[in-house]
């Protein structure tokens, strides 16, 4: 007898406290909210109230991005890629280190590397991605970087890029050759001839 | 604003006695549906705000160009019930039909004419009948041949689990709500809901209004007893078995969508405030103001009534937010080895008392 | 236990059972598939060993013409000790005795092996694919595995083809 | 008194159901709301993991075991490396094991948190879920402080790291340490200590202790059930231990050892533990080189190896064959999960309906893992 009144003391109490519990949480929404209104409120990026200041922040990882001017095409990216997403193919290059103004090819890195290679594609499918951030550390150049990475200046962190087609989702990254320049370059002319 | 009054007033204009009643039916029933679906958006707002506001978030909140759900959300609601319109009625090509169109609607009219004796005021009452809260307790239990309809017809598993358990919840839980009501009735010596709230003014133990809660300590124990059991009528958490949606997907209601859903949905918060509203009639005063003889205009009256019946809601919601939900024995165990006894010594304790001190 | 100790001891119960092969580290055993039921019984039961827990068991394709091997990781609550078992199948009819009613954990284990080596567990009583669907071709995890082309007429892509270009 | 034996009916739970923890298909056969038989079928989320582990270098591996149990990343992060730093003979630098551990701590904790929230949405109890949730958002942000990434990490390296911490990690950590701790208390005084939570799972679902080893199962399942048993303390790897902390064991304070509730209680207790470790793992971290020991190529020798580690889940083994090429030739992941559940349908029989439901939450099964 005593204990069947223990326990329904025992729960009376315990549930009280539990509506205790959302009581106070109910009344203190104010200070305790933590929904942000999205398309109105944006995430302060990265921070939101744990303390830290924006330019410390150097890692994000968003969506990929290639300077496509320092790629010299190693495929160091393409290898690294786990789930196979980028898709790079190579032209050599007449002539190591030039520019060549009629396709927009840029003979010498930012670095200073020449180049020996007309990149003719570059595709990445981010729909694929998995955001592992592995082919951003093979990169000899440094020229693929999730967005927001460690040249995040060049670029608007951007968390929202969905698409409503997938094809949208596959970034090219290579200036568009057309396939005369494509077979020109492949098949160089002899100097001989001009 | 009886039905009584309105069927003199039509037979002093003529001699239809026939549709005079059917007229009078009508003008009380359409105000009803129409408060009903009002009251309903008042809660279903009011349950996704306190729910959200204990749980740290803001729930529905419109803000900037679009106002997506109106100021502070208030547009949700209706816009819930605007997509529950639009959506479409499907039917299971397996169900029986004739009972799976059907079921939500008894299960609503089981909430809806139990309205008709609920007391607004000392006039809002569609009819005062002698035997009111003995009336009311019959037609809510209505409700359940529509859950158990919708439980068969739908001819999934999960809702025949649904269906039974909610039979075995609300039969089971009739009892210990009907005994301690019995205790109210024995106080007041009356069925009628109006008598039972006039038995109720004037103040008790010097300072505190003569409500019934007030009255003996096992009125008070009474009130706790109705109520929770109420609340398990209602399958409301934590006596929500019968659709617990981490065990039984949507219990009775799985099949359902559109407007059939938001019939049960619109019934089980009309039932919510009929719980309310009972409990408020037999054991808080009804429309009484809590300060005896001041504010008690009808229109105070009114106003007393639906705070009181509002603040019971808000306090079922607070459960529902905060509880866990007991499993089916354990939910048998509470009715028959937990509150039946306790009504059934409140019985006694309050004929006692009443004897001895009353 | 040392795991020499624990192979010292397990020969002398069941002489010829365990083979010597040095491409095995310390830590393993290997032993022929014959008497493996009853020597799992007794690593289970004997109160010098008390393997009571069966860690992990791996299926094991050594290669196209090797045989594959059923590994069973071993360790004893009791004495902290544990032993790696090696038993290598004939490719063509890979059987071994099924261990699932000495190690309870045995019966998922060895079907998982079951589904992606074809590795049959005699005394097994419920062996059936766990993870591929129960009318899946080919046993996964073989090198010399190929994929069904058709799945309920649904295409099985096999390599990523470049249909995305 | 004679038994009374109704029909039987047969019941799929899943693989769509809303407390499958994934997508999990139970066959339930019932007698009324009296569960007689359970067989769990899964495969539903089947991803060959280790067939591609065998397509790709060892580097590529560590992205997909992020994938496996998606709830504690870094966990199994933590035990791949270590197996192979194992594997390969790598001593990592001071600062990168600490790094380490405190990531393993902080993912356990908010594993934890998603485990017991579930449990409670499971039982009924919606409030403590969106609790739970709040803060292991805010160990989220840290890990995105870190590594840049919310949930996937791929954070560990073999040989080190992906990122060094960064600036002011330890007062943010301290941070959140300091906010998270009362709010253990709050969790208890909401759900833990409520009668109904009780009612629900004390006494139900007990795994006796010998039953629970025969099934292999682990971690807190099996400390639950009142064996004594973390590979961090008894098979210590990287540096757990030079830490001090207590294994918590279920001691069947409300029902019998081995409960579902003894089940949830070594979790919270756990993550108590979890926090006494973060915090002397932040005042002896030591400065230096994370990348230090990254090698250029990772060429393990020829040869086998089984190590297993603690996951929030229990123990995580990782079975590594090299043959000496840059791709693994079979790697096995040895899922605490996968085990977990195998144990369900033994120890589930015999109760009702909405116990299954709760038996299967207490067993904190994460269905990537299972399947792999």
């Amino acid at each position: 007898m005593k204990k069947y009144f223990a326990n329904i003391w025992g729960t009376i109490t315990t549930l009280k406290t539990g509506m205790g519990i959302t009581w106070r949480h109910m009344i203190n929404i104010k200070k305790d909210n933590v929904t942000l209104q999205y398309p109105e409120e944006r995430w302060p990026r990265p921070e939101r109230d744990i303390g830290f200041e924006h330019e410390d922040y150097n890692v994000i990882r968003s969506r990929l991005h290639v300077d496509i001017d320092d790629c010299i095409g190693c495929l160091k990216c393409e290898r690294a890629c786990p789930v196979d997403c980028i898709k790079i193919d190579t032209i050599k290059a007449p002539t190591r280190g030039e520019d060549i103004p009629d396709i927009g090819h840029t003979g010498v890195t930012e670095n200073g590397t020449n180049k020996a290679l007309v990149v003719s594609r570059f595709t990445i499918d981010m729909s694929e991605c998995c955001y592992c951030n592995l082919c951003v550390y093979p990169c000899p150049e440094e020229c693929i970087y999730m967005v927001g990475g460690p040249n995040s200046p060049k670029h608007p962190i951007d968390y929202e890029f969905s698409e409503f087609n997938r094809k949208d989702l596959i970034y090219e990254f290579s200036k568009p050759l057309t396939s005369e320049q494509k077979s020109e370059l492949m098949n160089p002319k002899p100097d001989a001839e001009a | 604003m009886t039905v009584d009054a309105l069927m003199n007033w039509f037979a002093k204009l003529g001699d239809f006695p026939e549709l005079a009643f059917i007229l009078a039916v009508l003008i009380c029933a359409v105000p009803v549906f129409l408060f009903i679906a009002l009251y309903a958006l008042v809660a279903i707002y009011g349950e996704l705000k306190i729910s959200s506001f204990m749980q740290d978030k803001v729930g529905p909140m419109g803000q900037g160009v679009g106002l997506h759900a109106g100021k502070w959300g208030l547009l949700q609601p209706v816009a819930d019930a605007l997509k529950l319109i639009l959506k479409e009625d499907i039917i299971p090509t397996s169900a029986d039909k004739k009972l799976f169109i059907l079921a939500p609607f008894i299960v609503f009219i089981g909430a809806f004419i139990a309205f008709a004796a609920l007391p607004f005021n000392q006039n809002l009452i569609i009819a005062d009948m002698n035997i009111g809260i003995f009336y009311i307790l019959a037609v809510s239990s209505l409700g359940v041949i529509g859950l158990i309809m919708a439980g068969w017809s739908s001819n999934n598993k999960w809702s025949l689990y649904g269906a039974m358990r909610s039979a075995a919840q609300i039969v089971s839980y009739e009892i210990p709500a009907a005994l301690s009501i019995i205790a109210v009735i024995m106080l007041t010596g009356t069925l009628s809901m109006q008598g039972i709230i006039q038995h109720q003014s004037g103040f008790v133990w010097g300072i505190l209004p003569n409500w019934i809660i007030f009255q003996n300590p096992f009125t008070f124990v009474a009130f706790f007893i109705f109520f929770i059991s109420g609340l398990a009528e209602c399958n409301r958490t934590p006596f929500d078995i019968p659709e617990a949606e981490s065990e039984l997907v949507a219990g009775a209601f799985t099949e359902y969508s559109g407007m059939r859903y938001a019939f049960f949905f619109l019934s089980e918060y009309a039932n919510m405030f009929i719980v309310s509203g009972i409990a408020v009639t037999a054991f808080l005063g009804g429309w009484q103001s809590p300060i005896p003889g001041i504010f008690t205009s009808p229109a105070w009256g009114l106003w007393w009534f639906m705070s009181k019946a509002m603040f019971l809601i808000f306090v079922m919601i607070w459960f529902r937010w905060t509880f866990p939900r007991l499993r089916v024995d354990q939910l048998m165990n509470v009715c028959w080895k937990g509150f039946t006894p306790i009504a059934m010594v409140n019985i006694f304790g309050v004929g006692i008392w009443h004897l001895m001190l009353g | 236990m040392t795991s020499k100790e624990i192979k010292k001891t397990l020969d002398r119960q069941f002489p010829g059972s365990v083979i010597e092969n040095v491409d095995f580290a310390e830590r393993q055993v290997e032993l022929k598939p014959d008497q493996w039921l009853e020597i799992a019984t007794f690593l289970k039961n004997d109160p010098g060993l008390s393997f009571d827990q069966l860690e992990c068991v791996t299926g094991i394709d050594t290669g196209e013409d090797g045989p594959l091997q059923s590994r069973y990781n071993l360790h004893s609550m009791e004495h902290r000790h544990k032993i790696e078992v090696v038993i290598s199948l004939d490719r063509s009819n890979p059987k071994v005795a099924s261990i699932e009613q000495v190690w309870r954990v045995g019966d998922w284990f060895e079907r998982e092996t079951y589904d992606m080596f074809g590795i049959i567990y005699e005394g097994h009583r419920d062996l059936r694919r766990i993870l591929c669907p129960e009318d899946w071709e080919g046993w996964p995890l073989r090198k010399d595995y190929e994929t069904q082309e058709t799945y309920h007429g649904i295409v099985v892509s096999k390599i990523k083809e470049e249909e995305w270009e | 008194m004679g038994v009374v034996q109704g029909d039987q009916m047969v019941l799929n739970i899943g693989p769509q159901h809303p407390s499958t923890h994934g997508v999990l298909r139970l066959q339930v056969r019932t007698d009324g709301e009296i569960v007689s038989e359970i067989k769990p079928y899964i495969g539903y989320l089947h991803r060959c993991f280790e067939k591609h582990c065998e397509n790709v270098t060892y580097e590529q591996v560590i992205p997909f075991t992020d994938r496996c149990d998606y709830i504690a990343s870094m966990n199994n992060n933590f035990g791949y490396v270590v197996t192979m730093e194992e594997l390969m003979e790598i001593k990592v630098p001071e600062r990168v094991e600490y790094i380490r551990v405190i990531m393993a701590e902080l993912n356990r904790i908010a594993s934890h948190l998603l485990a017991l929230g579930t449990y409670g949405l499971d039982v009924g109890a919606f409030t403590p879920f969106l609790y739970m949730f709040r803060d292991r958002e805010r160990i989220l942000d840290i890990f995105e402080l870190t590594c840049g990434a919310r949930l996937l990490y791929n954070y560990m390296w073999v040989g080190g790291v992906s990122h060094d911490l960064p600036k002011d990690f330890e007062r943010i950590c301290i941070g959140f340490l300091d906010y998270f701790e009362p709010k253990i208390k709050e969790y208890n005084d909401l759900l833990t200590h409520n009668k109904i939570f009780l009612e629900r799972t004390a006494d139900v679902g007990v795994l006796p202790p010998d039953v629970a080893i025969s099934f292999g199962v682990s971690g807190p399942n099996l400390r639950g059930s009142g064996v004594k048993w973390d590979v961090r303390k008894d098979e210590p790897y990287s540096i757990y231990d030079r830490f001090e902390f207590e294994i918590p064991l279920g001691e069947g304070e409300f029902g019998t050892v081995g409960d579902s509730f003894d089940r949830y209680w070594v979790r919270v207790c756990e993550m108590k533990e979890s926090i006494k470790i973060i915090r002397q793992a932040i005042k002896n971290l030591p400065d230096g080189d994370v990348f230090q020991t990254i090698p250029k190529k990772i060429r393990p020798p020829k040869g086998s190896i089984y190590r297993r580690t603690e996951s929030p889940r229990g123990d995580l083994g990782y079975y590594i064959i090299s043959d000496g090429s840059p791709k693994p030739f079979r790697v096995k992941m040895r899922s605490p999960a996968f085990t977990a559940l195998s144990s369900l349908s033994e120890i589930a029989q015999g109760w009702m309906l909405s116990d299954v439901i709760a038996i299967l939450g207490s067993l904190d099964i994460v269905l990537g893992e299972i399947d792999r």
